[in-house]
């Protein structure tokens, strides 16, 4: 087989090796279909478990929570300071271009106009100003909405602690030993502190609706406060491209009322579901795409720590074939 | 840019880094310039390696001293060597090099300031498990 | 014996991109026996391949540019009908292959289409304007342009021959170590960039030593017209950062070759590294593109204004401040991964400080205009439309910097759309006004206006249709590269977006068109003047296209605007200078010896990627070979007798004083 | 005897500038040995900025010993010194070999060009043999990130000086097959430069991975 290793893991991993002949391109062919059409029921079939995410919501705005919401006015001010100077410019352009045409005969010329001093000052200085009115806004929006700085709230934040996988996501609930896979509920009106790392490559865990994304990298964790003010369903993703299952990466993010949130932490752990150890997440690391959400009813301790230090291993990525294609180095 | 002013073309009297001034020059002098520039090379060297060695500077020093002594020894060697020098005749030469360290200054000192806020901000678990508890 | 190769790297189970590519191979090697056939080797191998006239060799360029701008157009429409069809379904293209073709789309547009066009038009006109008759460096120049053919040769190898990176056109670890992508698509990547990378440093080289050191007579830096200017900008920024891209990508290689740890996850490696160095290079890089184009804006919006441009000095300040500011910004691309409130607020006020220069240059073509006598030939209307389009992407860019902003729009189709809106509206449009500026002075005759003009206007319709929605998209939480997505409320936009696409295949139609035509009508769109619209530069003075030596004499410059005041004083005066004493010219000779060292970097590269070690050592040993060969010639030079050059300018003489006396006429 | 440029710039004074003849013009270009000095000098300059990729990229690295050894386990300042004056005194007597090739002394161009040759092979021959000490003590570049990025810079270094070696032994070749001619004094100032700037790169490498180590 070629080196199109991780797709022949979706598709038929038929034939090894094999030696070329006018007859194996019409096979070729034919294994290509057959092949498309598998992988088009497969995806059929995954598509459907991932249908459920069409009734989240998807954009930005109106954002939900004070990060998003902050940010999102942030945008919205900035945009609104930029186009105060950018819609002139763009009239004055167009006006120019259209009063100063050469068959325009009202227009008085001024071909000796090559400096003024005024000119040039207010060239120089409106975008300045711009700049630093912006510039403050940018400043200070940094410190304020940066994604490790904790929330003020008088609750303690619930935390979580999100693993992406390729090609899915781990989220552990260290508190009440409790695990969901490409599924986060959260409590609506209480900040969240996620902490987070990758099993292997990186991503971006990001929930529009909620606001800043953050990057997820293995042997690293790194920290986001968010919060939902109203409860509702959200599209979450990755937001970082992380190979050839990365648009399968959509999570559902729920957030329910307190009570709600209980009684599905409840359900959750009285559900049938098996235990999070290292050994099911080593398995879970596998490469794979369309995962359906499902949960862990109880968690294996300190799992996330081992990711994060390595005492397991990252992700195994594609399986190396021993055909002639592929080279012998890669086990470590 | 004075050439404006004289008309005179600045890359008029230009020398190629590495040339000394133009007007010929003696054997013994040339030689006499590089020899200077050797002595004082091994003097700077021999300094840094003993500084590095030495328990008798106070030790958080010891980085910075060994900082300032290549720089300097990078300058002997720009002046002795490549000449290099802040005359007229190698302005060219001279802006070159300075655009290049400011790019290299900027590169180090910017990438090395970005690497430590972000380990510091994702490697220590321990302290990330302490935020958590 | 032969590696990695087998049989089973050509990829029977992906028959698009093998027929594409079957296709292309076939039409370029059908090309190629057609010229042998006509009898046309010769020529080309004269005048074309091993011609070390930097005319030539920027012409070899935008062509590059233009057959890499097809393909990677190619990618774009394919992507653009995936992303429409594949709304709750997995579309035509599966995920494996989509992903190759953003990342090939990215690679090829940006380091094969944006910066040969580029360098292809600062290797046509500077030594013009500087008024002179060659670069720094001629042999060199050509080596630079082979291994830049090379490095767009072995990308588009990888079409029929194995599979291109799936990890986008920046292949940031760990997905591109071997362990997450064991195939050979990043190192096709890693090569071809490599060794076109060797290319372009070398031109910047090649540049920055030809604007310093070698002017006309009395082209002082304040008289340099101020495309010189942004060349200069230009290849200083090639020669301080590509060395970055070169290391980074060597230590990617260290890693994927011999199991070095700079970036993996395991034995303390550290990916972010790789992100920190390659966006050292990755944003100086856009600037690399644009400040040529902002060039062409400034010669083009003055021209067809009939007036100097406005501000001079402030244009150069902004060129250079640019080019410093430039280095100072690079984390604005990853500012969501974490590096904490200090370091993000610093690097987004940086970048916001990069439009201050960059509005100072708009308002001064907005006062370029002011008063002028406006004439709307196609590079002119590139020019309006670009000021209103990168406007609008500048402004887009400019909210990305503010980093709150930015943690809700990076890696959504917002940002996208930024870059679309100033590469497109900035860099392309840039080229495109270059090329149909220029391409009189190249090839002595004009293209067809009306073409040119309808292709404007497919083009920026086009363009708006096919990104505002990206925009849309982006606010709507949407990222970039997904095979395939879910959200109904996306779809509407996507299928505009699709819908722009076609119409700007319209205007790719007409401009192949224009091209066309104009070559057919040759005679009557004929350039006798060898100063179609009136210029202002030296470009202008000499005849089109150019003799082999450009200027007879060398012209001493003493204003500004050196063409244009020589022709006022003709005017007034009317009579040309006298004529000068002719004398023998010498030029650089003829030299193979770029494309013998891109042919043996080409089969260097490609063994390489497939660890055919033998193969490698040998063509590494030819490429050695064949530069000790090159050093230990002996005539490298040619004359032109003096008389050549009297008959050659004086027809040129000849030619230019019936255009001043219709110029004279006119007035 | 004085030593005389090569391509000695054309007397390109007021007198040519203000002399109307227009084709004196072309002489008022820098000479063709600056325009190569410069082009090289940009080029070098570029080659360091490379190389600071590599240091920023050793200076992020150097504490990931992996549990490995680390610098002070493994570097020798005395090998180091060596080492050291190694390059310098190649690099003087570089620069002695370009005052001979420009005075036209056979005995002293080929006499320091061979000194400079035999102090840069010692050079690599320490460097090699600490390399392979080190990979014979499991202490290779795949054992840990500091270790990596420490064989890539100071390797790249190596590399540098091995393929001036391969210049150098042209160069003598070149200036015995073709004599002091222009374009061959061309590239023996170019290769002096190169020569020169690997000895500026060293001071970089003892100072920052070898001194910092052993004074932590
Ligand atoms: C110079 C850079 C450049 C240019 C010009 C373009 C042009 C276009 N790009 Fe692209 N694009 C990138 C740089 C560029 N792009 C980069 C860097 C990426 C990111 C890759 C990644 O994710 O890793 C990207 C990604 C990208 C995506 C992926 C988005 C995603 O991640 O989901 C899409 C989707 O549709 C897209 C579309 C287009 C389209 C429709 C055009 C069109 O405008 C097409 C333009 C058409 C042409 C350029 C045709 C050429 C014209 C001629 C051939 C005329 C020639 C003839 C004569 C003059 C005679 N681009
Ligand atoms: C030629 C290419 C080009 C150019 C010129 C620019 C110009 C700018 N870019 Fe863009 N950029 C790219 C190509 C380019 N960019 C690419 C390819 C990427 C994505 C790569 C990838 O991820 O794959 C990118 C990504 C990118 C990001 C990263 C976003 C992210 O990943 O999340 C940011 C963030 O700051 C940014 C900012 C800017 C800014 C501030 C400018 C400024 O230079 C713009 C300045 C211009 C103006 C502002 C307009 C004119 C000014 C006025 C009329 C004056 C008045 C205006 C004000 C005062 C606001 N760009
Ligand atoms: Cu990424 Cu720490
Ligand atoms: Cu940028």
């Amino acid at each position: 087989m070629s080196n199109h290793t991780t797709k022949s893991r979706l598709q038929s991993s038929a034939s090894s090796t094999r030696r070329f002949s006018v007859v194996d391109l019409f096979k070729g062919w034919r294994r290509f279909i057959a092949a498309r059409l598998t992988a088009f029921a497969v995806r059929c079939y995954g598509l459907l478990s991932l249908l459920v995410l069409t009734g989240c919501e998807p954009g930005i705005l109106p954002a939900n929570g004070v990060i998003g919401k902050g940010d999102t006015t942030i945008l919205i001010d900035s945009l609104a300071i930029m186009l105060a100077i950018v819609v002139p410019t763009i009239v004055a352009t167009l006006a120019f271009a259209w009063w100063f045409r050469s068959s325009n005969s009202s227009a008085r010329r001024r071909p000796d106009l090559i400096y003024s001093g005024q000119i040039e000052m207010v060239t120089w200085s409106i975008p300045l100003m711009t700049i630093m009115l912006l510039g403050g806004v940018a400043w200070i929006g940094s410190h304020q909405l940066d994604p490790a700085q904790p929330l003020p709230s008088n609750e303690a934040p619930l935390k979580v602690q999100v693993v992406s996988l390729d090609w899915k996501w781990l989220f552990i609930y260290p508190d009440h030993n409790i695990a969901t896979v490409n599924h986060l509920v959260i409590p609506a009106g209480a900040p969240v502190h996620f902490t987070l790392t990758s099993s292997s490559v990186m991503n971006a865990f990001f929930i529009p609706k909620l606001g800043s994304m953050i990057y997820t990298m293995n042997r690293m964790a790194t920290q986001l406060y968010l919060n939902a003010d109203q409860p509702g369903t959200f599209l979450g993703m990755s937001s970082h491209f992380s190979g050839d299952g990365f648009a399968t990466m959509g999570f559902k993010v729920e957030a329910l009322p307190k009570d709600g949130f209980s009684a599905w932490v409840e359900e959750t752990r009285k559900g049938a579901a098996t235990t999070l150890t290292s050994q099911t997440y080593q398995d879970l690391a596998k490469q794979s795409m369309n995962v359906a959400p499902f949960a862990y009813s109880a968690v294996e301790p300190d799992l996330f720590d081992k990711v994060v230090k390595q005492s397991l291993p990252p992700g195994p990525g594609p399986v190396v074939e021993t055909s002639p294609g592929a080279s012998k180095r890669g086990k470590k | 840019m004075s050439d404006t002013e004289t008309g005179l073309h600045l890359h008029d009297s230009d020398l190629a880094p590495g040339d000394e001034r133009a007007d010929g020059r003696e054997i013994a002098e040339g030689i006499r310039g590089y020899l200077v520039g050797l002595g004082l090379a091994t003097l700077i060297t021999v300094v840094a390696f003993i500084v590095s060695g030495t328990s008798l500077v106070w030790q958080p020093s010891i980085p910075i001293a060994l900082v300032v002594l290549a720089i300097a020894q990078m300058g002997i060697h720009l002046v002795f060597f490549l000449h290099i020098t802040t005359g007229a005749e190698s302005l060219n030469n001279m802006l070159a090099l300075m655009f290049g360290l400011l790019i290299v200054v900027l590169l180090i000192v910017g990438s090395l300031w970005i690497m430590t806020h972000l380990n510091h901000n994702m490697m220590p678990i321990e302290r990330i498990i302490q935020m958590q508890h | 014996m032969l590696g990695k190769l087998s049989w089973a790297a050509i990829p029977l189970d992906q028959p698009i991109p093998l027929l594409a590519g079957c296709l292309a191979f076939g039409i370029v090697g059908g090309i190629a026996v057609y010229v042998v056939l006509k009898g046309w080797a010769p020529y080309l191998w004269r005048e074309w391949i091993t011609s070390v006239d930097h005319k030539h060799i920027g012409v070899m360029y935008v062509f590059l540019a233009m057959v890499m701008l097809l393909r990677g157009f190619t990618d774009a429409i394919m992507m653009r009908s995936q992303q429409a069809l594949a709304f709750q379904a997995p579309g035509y293209l599966p995920p494996e292959h989509y992903d190759q073709i953003f990342s090939a789309h990215g690679t090829l547009m940006i380091l094969f289409v944006a910066m040969p066009f580029m360098i292809g038009l600062i290797n046509i006109v500077v030594p013009l304007q500087l008024g002179v008759r060659d670069v720094a460096f001629p042999t060199l120049n050509s080596v630079s342009f082979w291994l830049t053919a090379t490095g767009a040769l072995l990308i588009n190898l990888s079409l029929v021959i194995g599979e291109f990176a799936h990890t986008g056109w920046l292949p940031y670890p760990p997905l591109s170590e071997f362990a997450y992508s064991p195939g050979v698509g990043v190192d096709y990547y890693l090569w071809s960039l490599q060794i076109s990378g060797v290319g372009t440093l070398l031109t910047g080289v090649n540049f920055v030593t030809t604007i310093l050191k070698i002017r006309a007579p009395g082209m002082t830096y304040m008289r340099m017209p101020i495309f010189c200017w942004t060349a200069l900008g230009s290849s200083l920024l090639i020669v301080a950062a590509f060395p970055i891209l070169t290391a980074t990508l060597a230590m990617l290689l260290l890693d994927r070759y011999f199991g070095f740890h700079f970036f993996t996850n395991e034995a303390g490696g550290n990916p972010m590294m790789f992100m920190n160095l390659i966006w050292a290079w990755g944003h100086p890089e856009v600037y690399i593109l644009i400040l040529p184009a902002f060039g062409v804006f400034s010669e083009v919006v003055s021209t067809f204004s009939g007036k100097p441009l406005f501000g001079y000095r402030s244009m150069v300040a902004a060129t250079m401040a640019i080019c410093i500011l430039a280095f100072m910004v690079w984390l604005h691309h990853f500012f969501t991964m974490g590096a904490g409130a200090d370091v993000n607020a610093f690097f987004g006020v940086a970048t916001m400080i990069i439009a201050v220069p960059t509005g100072v240059k708009v308002f001064n073509w907005l006062f370029t205009m002011y008063g002028g006598r406006i004439t709307y030939p196609p590079p002119m209307m590139w020019a309006i439309g670009f000021i209103v389009t990168f406007v609008i992407g500048g402004m887009t860019g400019v909210l990305l910097a503010v980093p709150p902003a930015d943690f809700v729009l990076h890696n959504s189709l917002f940002l996208v759309a930024h870059f679309h809106n100033v590469v497109i509206g900035g860099v392309l449009f840039g080229a495109f006004a270059g090329y149909t500026f220029w391409f009189p002075k190249a090839f002595g005759f004009r293209l067809r206006e009306d073409l040119g003009i309808a292709a404007f206007w497919c083009w920026f319709v086009g363009f708006y249709l096919a990104f505002m929605p990206l925009y849309v998209l982006g606010f709507m939480g949407m990222t970039r590269r997904m095979q395939h997505y879910d959200v109904p409320a996306w779809h509407p936009w996507l299928l505009v977006a699709a819908a722009g696409v076609v119409v700007i295949l319209a205007g790719i139609g007409l401009q192949i068109a224009q091209l066309v035509v104009s070559v057919r009508h040759r005679e009557q769109l004929r350039d006798t003047t060898g100063d179609p619209w009136n210029g202002r530069s030296l470009e202008w003075s000499t005849s089109s296209p150019p003799p082999a030596f450009n200027f007879a004499a060398l012209p001493r410059i003493e204003e500004d605007d050196a063409y244009w005041q020589t022709k006022q004083r003709a005017l007034r005066q009317h009579v040309l200078a006298d004529e000068p004493a002719y004398t023998d010219i010498e030029l650089p000779r003829n030299s193979a010896t770029g494309f013998v060292s891109a042919f043996f970097a080409s089969f260097l590269g490609f063994a390489l990627i497939w660890h055919i070690w033998w193969l490698a050592a040998l063509s590494f040993l030819g490429a050695f070979v064949t530069f000790v060969a090159f050093a230990w010639r002996d005539r490298t030079e040619y004359r032109v007798s003096a008389e050549e050059v009297a008959r050659i300018d004086r027809e040129n003489r000849r030619a230019r004083r019936a255009a001043l006396a219709h110029l004279g006429a006119a007035e | 005897m004085s030593i005389a440029l090569e391509d000695a710039r054309i007397d390109v004074g007021r007198r040519s500038y203000l002399g109307l003849r227009i084709e004196h013009a072309e002489r008022s270009l820098a000479s063709k040995r600056v325009i190569s000095g410069f082009g090289f000098w940009i080029f070098l300059l570029s080659d360091i900025v490379m190389f600071s990729a590599f240091f920023a990229a050793y200076a992020v690295l150097s504490g990931e010993t992996a549990g490995g050894p680390s610098g002070k386990d493994l570097f020798d300042l005395n090998r180091v010194a060596l080492e050291t004056a190694c390059l310098l005194l190649s690099s003087f007597a570089c620069g002695v070999a370009s005052i001979g090739a420009r005075a036209r002394s056979d005995f002293m161009y080929y006499g320091a060009m061979t000194a400079t040759a035999l102090l840069g092979a010692a050079f690599l021959f320490l460097e090699i043999r600490e390399f392979a000490g080190m990979i014979a003590l499991g202490a290779g570049p795949t054992r840990s990130a500091f270790l990596t990025s420490f064989f890539a810079l100071v390797g790249c270094h190596g590399l540098h000086v091995t393929l001036g070696l391969l210049w150098l032994l042209t160069m003598m070749a070149q200036v015995f097959a073709k004599g002091y001619r222009a374009d061959i004094m061309r590239r023996v100032l170019c290769f002096g430069l190169f020569w020169h700037t690997l000895d500026i790169i060293w001071v970089g490498i003892f100072t920052v991975v070898y001194l910092m180590e052993l004074a932590k």
